[in-house]
């Protein structure tokens, strides 16, 4: 368990060593350190001023390699900022980036952590009443609804509750967040409710699949044969059994509660992680924007093995070697 | 008893809207006179030496005072005395010199901040005096400050060289890097041309003639900061950066700053016009005069002329990144001002005047034509359609400036919001001219052809393919809502025989052509800093093409005569000589054609009717402090427009119903 | 050589592709009769994929032809080649600006049209005639999900099958890339490639398949993992076999329902990616995404402005339904158990 | 000797291309109190579904389209599904041919025994764990208290076999089905499992339903054998009448093919083709494709013929032997 861990651990951190080395690659083909300091201090300013803001973020110092001192490259800045969690400030604006994280997080975690268990709550009974109901009309049409959910753009979702619920109805504001536990559930209903929909047909459909597959399985048989109703077989056996292969699913999504969603929280007006992201993008905010995708890998990594983990508690066949 | 009534109503309406509703704001807050705006994109920073966009002076504006102001209603646009006593006027020195002398009024208070107490225990604010402006402009030449203003006021006698004399001490010598930033100052100084004459005296001497310094002074460029505040939040070891921590001295503080979502300034208690409502401050005192047509608009209200300002308690800043949603929500009441989004136009605008159901909202309407121009440009250093190209490019440039019309597009895209430009200059800017018709910006497509035909491009075929003759139009925007409008030139370009393919980039990608050279059409369009012609006619002078200094003439123009007449002008007062120079340079860019000037951006601004004395300015400078608010109408509107309708999730649910019931009852039948 | 060659040539290469690949299913047994079950299970929606894929194709046939005179359009595009799709409607077939369904005056304003009561699903804001461009929208949505589809199934199921195959060093590099892939946020990878790239169709089909190739890869090495142990690919491999015959003669073929299925539901999710790329202003001109992205402000407007959103959206669910149906049946016919690991 | 099971005219039907096929057709079946019974066919004829269908365990889209089938005298098809319920495992219990899924592999095997039991009698699970490590006992697991908080990976085939064993036993049922109990087993295991199915059926009088193909199990176990074929029942008798003077063809070609009764160094002799898949059955006699004895009469359906008191044979061929000598 512990060789395995610690194997796993070094497969990671390559893996995060690659993503880094990726993403500086990708930057500088993105956009030059002119791009950043343009954007940084404004269309108006004159060149010498771009000159100054370069010179000031280290943006003029040899990318890949200094012959006079190999550790003063921006290659080399890059990684030990990154791996000593040293973030350093924004581009855009010279906030510190960990403060941008730490209040980024909140509001993320707001939306993203509702999500995921509502969606658990709902998506995964629904889809164990749906499989319960297999092979009849309710299946039928329980299926033909999902794959129709799924068929639908995520913009059309949020355009549409946007305008339906929010401009029509008048039920939530249209958008926006205020973190006042007095106002905040009024706030991400809507987005949440976009969320749930959308992301409710994949999940209905795949959840069902396990769960039917499951009640073909011998010992579904068995537990009829002793003389057990469907609803008990269902929530006792199926629903323990089919919950592994969905398990690994949900385990893996966790870390990422974090990050939030980028077209919520960007539609919606969330200040969380994931629109923190976007307006990095926009904003041609390397540095943000480097230590979200370092963040998010990272989190990937731990996903990774939180879902192995999580394999070993929930099924007792498989043992990590 | 009315009032009692009113106020009593408003509160239970807003307590019934919060339960269930759509309210985005706290109950507590429905009674009071609280401003609610929307922003986009946040602030960069709220440094005021460094702040150049609109939404970074929106805050900063109130933050920071400035020493002049611009009077609240009079167009054109004039200076009034701010935190200085007077306007200044130019003092012509013996060696050829100007000066200007400013005097600050007394007791003028910073706000209060824990900065000061760290340097001086036991105080939390301290008066503003002469020495904190120039400390301010100091900071301007500061290159670590990288302040984007540095080209106006480096026009300051020596201010420049002071910010080289820094910056070489620092690089030298760590021990003086080290030291607290005003002392580092003192040492690198004394500047020339900012003297400090007294506590509440100073003296700005400029090298040449440049009226234009005053509009800076109207600008928070050359707010006073306190030192202190410098160096408290230098954002090393997680202390807090000055531009996330303003320490101002005007109308409104800081006090919450979520600047991703949400931005709240408060009513400053210490500000001059509230603690000395006596000196009847122009810059703190409701005008008691205006423009023509003020009084009908009841902008002259006698219940606010002479009033103290500020009346708001609150301005509430929002983040909104959508302008659809947002303009919903002003429709909904919880914004009190919007512009007119183009896709609700119709509705909200009609035969030019408000529509019927905006007006029985009790919304009203204001529209200025704002100081900025829309513009296509050519890169004159391109072979086809640039100078070297000689008079069959320029015949080729006149025809395409032929073939725009500026009117259509207005209408497709801006519901007909805004003029069509004849020159780079726009109204409500001296030099420009109502009566004046652009030849070539008249569209007649027979002319262009006719032109493009004298060209040695009949029918826009290029002889030597046999092919309509092929240009790359670069544009740094890939939404489809641009594409749309990029779409639009081209298509008028293709009826006079033009394939001009749209190149569309990044942003990241369209500046990086631009830098390179490599770029044929674009389009750009520039905002004024300051009411002058000056601001508008150096973005085709020479000095500032974009190729050879990165300045923002980016059709790389040039041309002597204009550079010497541009050279003439700059400096001059608004007089008729000056127009005529003006005119003469007008026609140099009528023939030679390096900008196909499309519009002048018109802004309409709706208000609700609980919102008192409004008056757009187009320029970005602080008008809410000018602004009142009748909350309780507020309240009570918006619980009358805010009724949830509710029958379409009984009816989804009674579907519900009718679909599952069949079919468990179908399978409990089954089963047995 | 010309754009609108190119593309002739590819129609022509895929007809000639389909029709050969046509007859091999016919050939074979276990492939014809999945097939016919497919067609028996989804008829509807096969036809409805079967119509868009045409529609593609014609508008992927395109030709010059001699100028049709001064009143047809304007200068330029007399010299354009132009689509099977184009030619279905006329010339000059604009307005100024909206106009709704089957409308006869203009939708402000109200001037008259210049072809009163013809535009089925009215026209944008640029006076195109919406059917027109909804139609050409079905090759955009096929190219990003086909051309993409076409990238990433032989990266897949190369890496995929040598990972699976070999094991050891391969595996671990695989391992190795493919995570360091998926740990990057997939829209930020998009978008950062994308921007190295460029913005163009074959671009975004490019990025789509760095970005999608890594989940069917995983699949792909599992199952050849498994097939690898299989008692016949033992014996081939005792009877000297060589390698690279044993993967094209044994374990590919094993592996083509899976490609079936993941070509299928790949596909969907392709075309919906294209819709919020669009909304980042990094989709593929003329897509639905763009229509819908354009059509999101025209739902503000007021009167609403429906007919380009109703018209980009059900299109575009309508493939994405078809393709969806088409690929539960495929998986359901093919293979039932395996794809467990898909999402 | 009282009737614990009889089935008369069942017939099940599955969905095929065209139609629903009755893959059951028609099948009669008694087992008597205490009594053993083999239920013989090769794979595909039949038998497992009719065994599922005495506890109306066929799997959706199987249907049982008529027939009656009597439980210790009460109608199972008509009941209603709470008492069906309370009837499985109770008065008659099954065990499946694959222990290694047959159980639930997420739950102990302990837990899947004391389910079985709280299902049935309401007791504490103190109680019901006692009562399974008993049953654990007599049902050969050693050190039962360990294997009760075994997981079925953790358990040998055989184990689990006995797992579930002591599960159909844990309300001591009058009747149980065992579906082809141990043909996933070893060899050497098959016997210690046979070995325990008799023993326990000694001591606790139980009747067994034994679904099989394996003609060797038969020998061991059944008092009495029924033949199936293709759907139908083809020859049904005592042990002896059928295993050593089979009168149908179809039996007779098992028997042939069995290697423990063929003589030394002589050729195994199989019955020609294979078992036609449901739906491909041809009219009349369904062995007649295969039969070396077929003639005319074949094309009809063959009636039943009875020798003596306990067997009966389908076959035109069985009964012109019978009526020549």
């Amino acid at each position: 368990m512990l060789a395995y861990l610690v194997r796993r651990l070094a497969g990671g951190a390559v893996t995060i060593v690659g993503v880094l080395l990726f993403l500086f690659v990708l930057f500088f083909l993105v956009a030059t350190p002119e791009d950043v300091a343009r954007k940084a201090v404004g269309e108006k300013a004159p060149p010498e001023v771009l000159e100054q803001w370069i010179a000031a973020h280290g943006y003029d110092k040899p990318r890949f390699w200094n012959p006079d001192d190999p550790a003063d490259t921006m290659l080399a800045e890059h990684f030990r900022r990154m791996l000593t969690f040293d973030f350093g400030s924004s581009d855009a604006d010279d906030v510190p980036i960990s403060k941008r994280l730490r209040e980024g997080a909140g509001p993320s975690l707001a939306l993203s952590v509702p999500l995921f268990v509502l969606g658990l709550l709902i998506g995964i009974p629904l889809a164990l009443l749906v499989a319960f109901f297999r092979e009849t009309y309710i299946d039928r049409v329980g299926l033909v609804i999902s794959v129709l959910l799924m068929s639908v753009s995520a913009l059309l979702y949020i355009i549409g509750g946007q305008y339906v619920l929010g401009k029509l109805l008048r039920w939530f504001p249209i958008s926006g967040f205020d973190p006042s536990p007095e106002v905040l559930p009024r706030f991400l209903a809507l987005p949440l409710l976009v969320g749930l929909v959308a992301g409710l047909g994949g999940g209905i459909r795949f959840d069902r699949t396990v769960f039917v597959e499951e009640t073909s399985k011998d010992y579904v048989r068995t537990a009829r044969a002793k003389g057990a109703g469907e609803a008990r077989i269902m929530l006792r056996h199926v629903l323990r059994n089919g919950l592994i292969p969905i398990l690994t699913n949900v385990v893996l999504q966790i870390p990422f509660l974090f990050t939030g969603s980028i077209l919520l929280e960007s539609f919606f007006g969330i200040p969380g992680l994931g629109s923190i992201t976007v307006d990095a993008i926009q904003a041609n905010d390397f540095a943000t924007l480097r230590t979200m995708v370092f963040i998010g890998s990272l989190l990937f990594v731990l996903g990774q093995i939180l879902t192995d983990v999580s394999y070993t508690l929930a099924d007792p066949r498989v043992r990590l070697e | 008893m009315r009032g009692a009534l009113r106020r009593s109503a408003a509160v239970l309406f807003a307590a019934i809207l919060a339960g269930c509703g759509n309210d985005p704001y706290p109950l507590e807050d429905s009674l009071e006179k609280i401003l609610y705006q929307p922003f986009d994109d946040p602030p960069k920073t709220l440094d005021p030496q460094v702040a150049y966009s609109v939404v970074d002076h929106q805050v900063i504006g109130y933050v920071y005072d400035t020493l002049l102001g611009y009077h609240y209603l009079k167009r054109p646009f004039t200076l009034i005395p701010g935190m200085a006593e007077t306007v200044p006027e130019a003092i012509g020195l013996s060696d050829g010199r100007v000066a200007y002398r400013f005097r600050l009024r007394p007791d003028l208070w910073f706000h209060e901040d824990p900065a000061f107490e760290k340097f001086s225990p036991g105080t939390r604010t301290r008066t503003v005096e002469a020495s904190d402006v120039a400390f301010s402009l100091l900071r301007v030449a500061d290159p670590a400050v990288v302040s984007p203003v540095i080209e106006a006021l480096g026009k300051i006698s020596g201010l420049v060289d002071f910010g080289k004399r820094l910056d070489e001490r620092r690089r030298a010598d760590p021990e003086f890097a080290a030291l607290r930033i005003d002392e580092q100052y003192r040492r690198a100084g004394p500047v020339d041309g900012v003297r400090v004459l007294g506590p509440l005296e100073l003296e700005i001497v400029l090298d040449d003639a440049y009226p234009q310094i005053l509009y800076w002074f109207a600008m928070p460029f050359t707010s006073p900061v306190p030192w202190e505040a410098i160096a408290a939040y230098d954002g090393v070891d997680g202390r807090e950066s000055f531009a996330e921590h303003p320490v101002g001295s005007g109308p409104f503080v800081l006090s919450r700053y979520d600047k991703r979502s949400r931005i709240v300034l408060e009513r400053n208690d210490r500000w001059y016009g509230v603690l000395h409502p006596e000196w009847k401050a122009p810059a703190a005192t409701y005008p008691s005069e205006g423009a023509p047509g003020d009084a009908e608009a009841g902008l002259l209200d006698p219940d606010y002329v002479g009033r103290p300002l500020p009346f708001l308690s609150r301005i509430e800043f929002r983040r909104e990144k959508e302008p659809i949603p947002t303009f919903t929500k002003f429709l909904q009441g919880y914004y009190d001002a919007s512009g007119v989004v183009k896709e609700s136009f119709d509705r909200v605008i009609q035969k030019g005047e408000l529509s019927p159901e905006m007006r029985g909202l009790g919304i009203t309407l204001a529209k200025s034509v704002e100081p900025a121009i829309s513009y296509l440009g050519f890169n004159m250093d391109d072979a086809i359609v640039g100078a070297s190209g000689g008079e069959r490019s320029e015949k080729l440039r006149q025809a395409m400036s032929l073939a725009i019309d500026s009117k259509e597009f207005l209408r497709l895209f801006a519901n007909g919001r805004g003029l069509p430009a004849q020159t780079p200059i726009p109204p409500g800017i001296f030099g420009y001219d109502a009566g004046y018709q652009n030849p070539f910006r008249q569209p007649d497509l027979d002319l262009a052809k006719k032109l493009l035909a004298e060209a040695g491009w009949a029918d826009g075929i290029d002889p030597t393919t046999g092919r309509p003759l092929r240009l790359t139009f670069d544009v740094g925007d890939t939404g489809a809502a641009a594409m749309l409008q990029f779409g639009f030139y081209t298509s008028r370009w293709r009826r006079i025989g033009l394939d001009v393919e749209i190149a569309a980039t990044s942003y990241n990608q369209f500046q990086d052509k631009v830098r390179r050279g490599a770029y044929q059409i674009f389009t750009w369009g520039w905002v004024a800093d300051y009411p002058d012609p000056e601001n508008f006619l150096f973005l085709l002078w020479t000095p500032m093409s974009r190729t050879k200094s990165g300045g923002p003439n980016t059709a790389n123009f040039s041309n002597p005569r204009y550079d010497a007449l541009f050279e003439q002008m700059k400096a001059m007062t608004d007089t008729p000589e000056r127009l005529a120079i003006i005119h003469e340079m007008r026609s140099i860019l009528e023939q030679e054609r390096p900008w196909i000037e499309n519009f002048y951006p018109e802004r309409y601004a709706l208000y609700h009717g609980w919102v008192r004395n409004e008056k757009p300015a187009g320029l970005s400078i602080p008008t809410a402090k000018y602004l009142d608010i009748d909350a309780e109408l507020r309240a009570l509107r918006r619980a009358e427009w805010n009724v949830p309708i509710t029958w379409p999730a009984w009816a989804l649910a009674a579907i519900l119903v009718v679909v599952i019931v069949p079919g468990v009852v179908t399978f409990l039948r089954e089963r047995q | 050589m010309e754009a609108h060659v190119v593309s002739n040539l590819i129609v022509a290469a895929l007809v000639f592709g389909a029709a050969g690949l046509a007859v091999a299913i016919r050939r074979n047994r276990l492939w014809s009769e999945a097939l016919r079950e497919l067609a028996r299970r989804r008829p509807i929606a096969l036809a409805v994929v079967a119509l868009f894929v045409v529609v593609a194709l014609l508008e992927s046939v395109r030709w010059r032809s001699e100028p049709e005179g001064p009143e047809a359009g304007d200068t330029v595009s007399r010299f354009e080649a132009r689509s099977v799709v184009d030619r279905m409607f006329p010339h000059d077939f604009r307005e100024k600006s909206y106009s709704a369904p089957l409308a006869e005056v203009e939708f402000y304003g109200g001037a008259p049209l210049a072809h009163p009561r013809s535009h089925l699903l009215g026209t944008d804001i640029l006076g195109r005639d919406v059917l027109h461009q909804t139609l050409k929208g079905a090759r955009v949505a096929l190219l990003v999900g086909g051309l993409t589809s076409l990238i990433v199934i032989p990266l897949a199921l190369f890496f995929g099958v040598t990972a699976g195959y070999f094991g050891r060093r391969i595996d671990d590099a695989f391992f190795l890339v493919s995570s360091t892939l998926m740990a990057i946020p997939g829209l930020l990878l998009l978008i950062a490639i994308i921007m190295a790239l460029g913005r163009g169709p074959v671009q975004v089909c490019v990025a789509l398949g760095i970005t999608s190739w890594v989940g069917f890869a995983r699949v792909a090495r599992g199952e050849s993992l498994k097939i690898r142990e299989l008692d016949y690919v033992q014996a081939a491999r005792a009877l000297g076999v060589s390698e690279p015959r044993i993967i094209v003669r044994h374990v590919i073929p094993n592996l083509m329902h899976l490609v079936i299925i993941t070509f299928v539901l790949l596909f969907s999710g392709l075309v919906l990616s294209e819709a919020t790329l669009s909304w980042l202003g990094i989709g593929i001109d003329g897509s639905w995404g763009q229509m819908i992205d354009q059509a999101r402000d025209e739902l503000s407007r007021d009167p609403i402005v429906w007919w380009n959103l109703v018209a980009a959206s059900s299109a575009l669910f309508s493939l994405v339904l078809a393709v969806n149906l088409v690929g539960d049946a495929a998986r359901d016919v093919l293979d039932p158990r395996t794809m467990k690991e898909h999402r | 000797m009282t009737g614990i099971l009889a089935v008369t005219g069942l017939a099940v039907s599955f969905p095929h291309e065209r139609g629903r096929v009755r893959v059951v057709d028609g099948v009669d079946l008694r087992v008597d109190a205490g009594e053993a019974v083999a239920h013989v066919g090769e794979s595909g004829c039949g038998k497992s579904v009719t065994a599922l269908s005495i506890l109306r365990l066929v799997p959706k889209p199987g249907r049982i389209e008529q027939g009656r089938v009597e439980l210790e005298g009460r109608d199972v098809l008509g009941l209603p599904v709470a008492e069906m319920r309370a009837l499985r495992g109770r008065h008659a219990a099954m065990i499946f041919q694959e222990p290694m899924t047959s159980l639930n592999p997420v739950m102990t095997a302990g837990a899947q025994v004391v389910e079985a039991i709280r299902l049935h009698d309401r007791i504490g699970f103190a109680e019901a764990r006692r009562r399974t490590l008993a049953l654990f006992e007599e049902v050969g697991i050693p050190d039962p208290s360990a294997r009760f908080d075994a997981y079925p990976h953790q358990l040998s085939g055989g184990m689990k076999q006995r797992v579930m064993i002591a599960m159909a036993l844990s309300m001591k049922p009058r009747l149980l089905i065992a579906d082809e109990p141990t043909t996933a087993l070893d060899v050497t295991i098959q016997a210690q499992i046979l070995e325990l199915m008799r023993d326990l059926r000694e001591r606790f009088g139980t009747a067994i339903l034994l679904i099989t193909h394996d003609l060797g199990v038969v020998n061991e176990l059944a008092d009495r054998v029924v033949v199936m074929y293709a759907g139908k029942v083809a020859e049904e008798g005592t042990r002896t009448e059928v295993l050593s003077s089979p009168r149908h063809p179809y039996t007779q070609g098992l028997l042939r093919s069995m290697p423990a009764r063929a003589n030394p160094g002589e050729r195994l002799r199989e019955i020609p083709g294979v078992v036609p898949s449901a739906g491909t059955w041809p009219s009349g006699c369904r062995f007649r494709p295969r039969c070396d004895r077929a003639f005319e009469a074949c094309v009809a359906d063959p009636p039943e013929t009875r020798f003596g008191p306990t067997a009966r044979v389908f076959c035109f061929a069985a009964a012109r032997d019978e009526v020549k000598p």
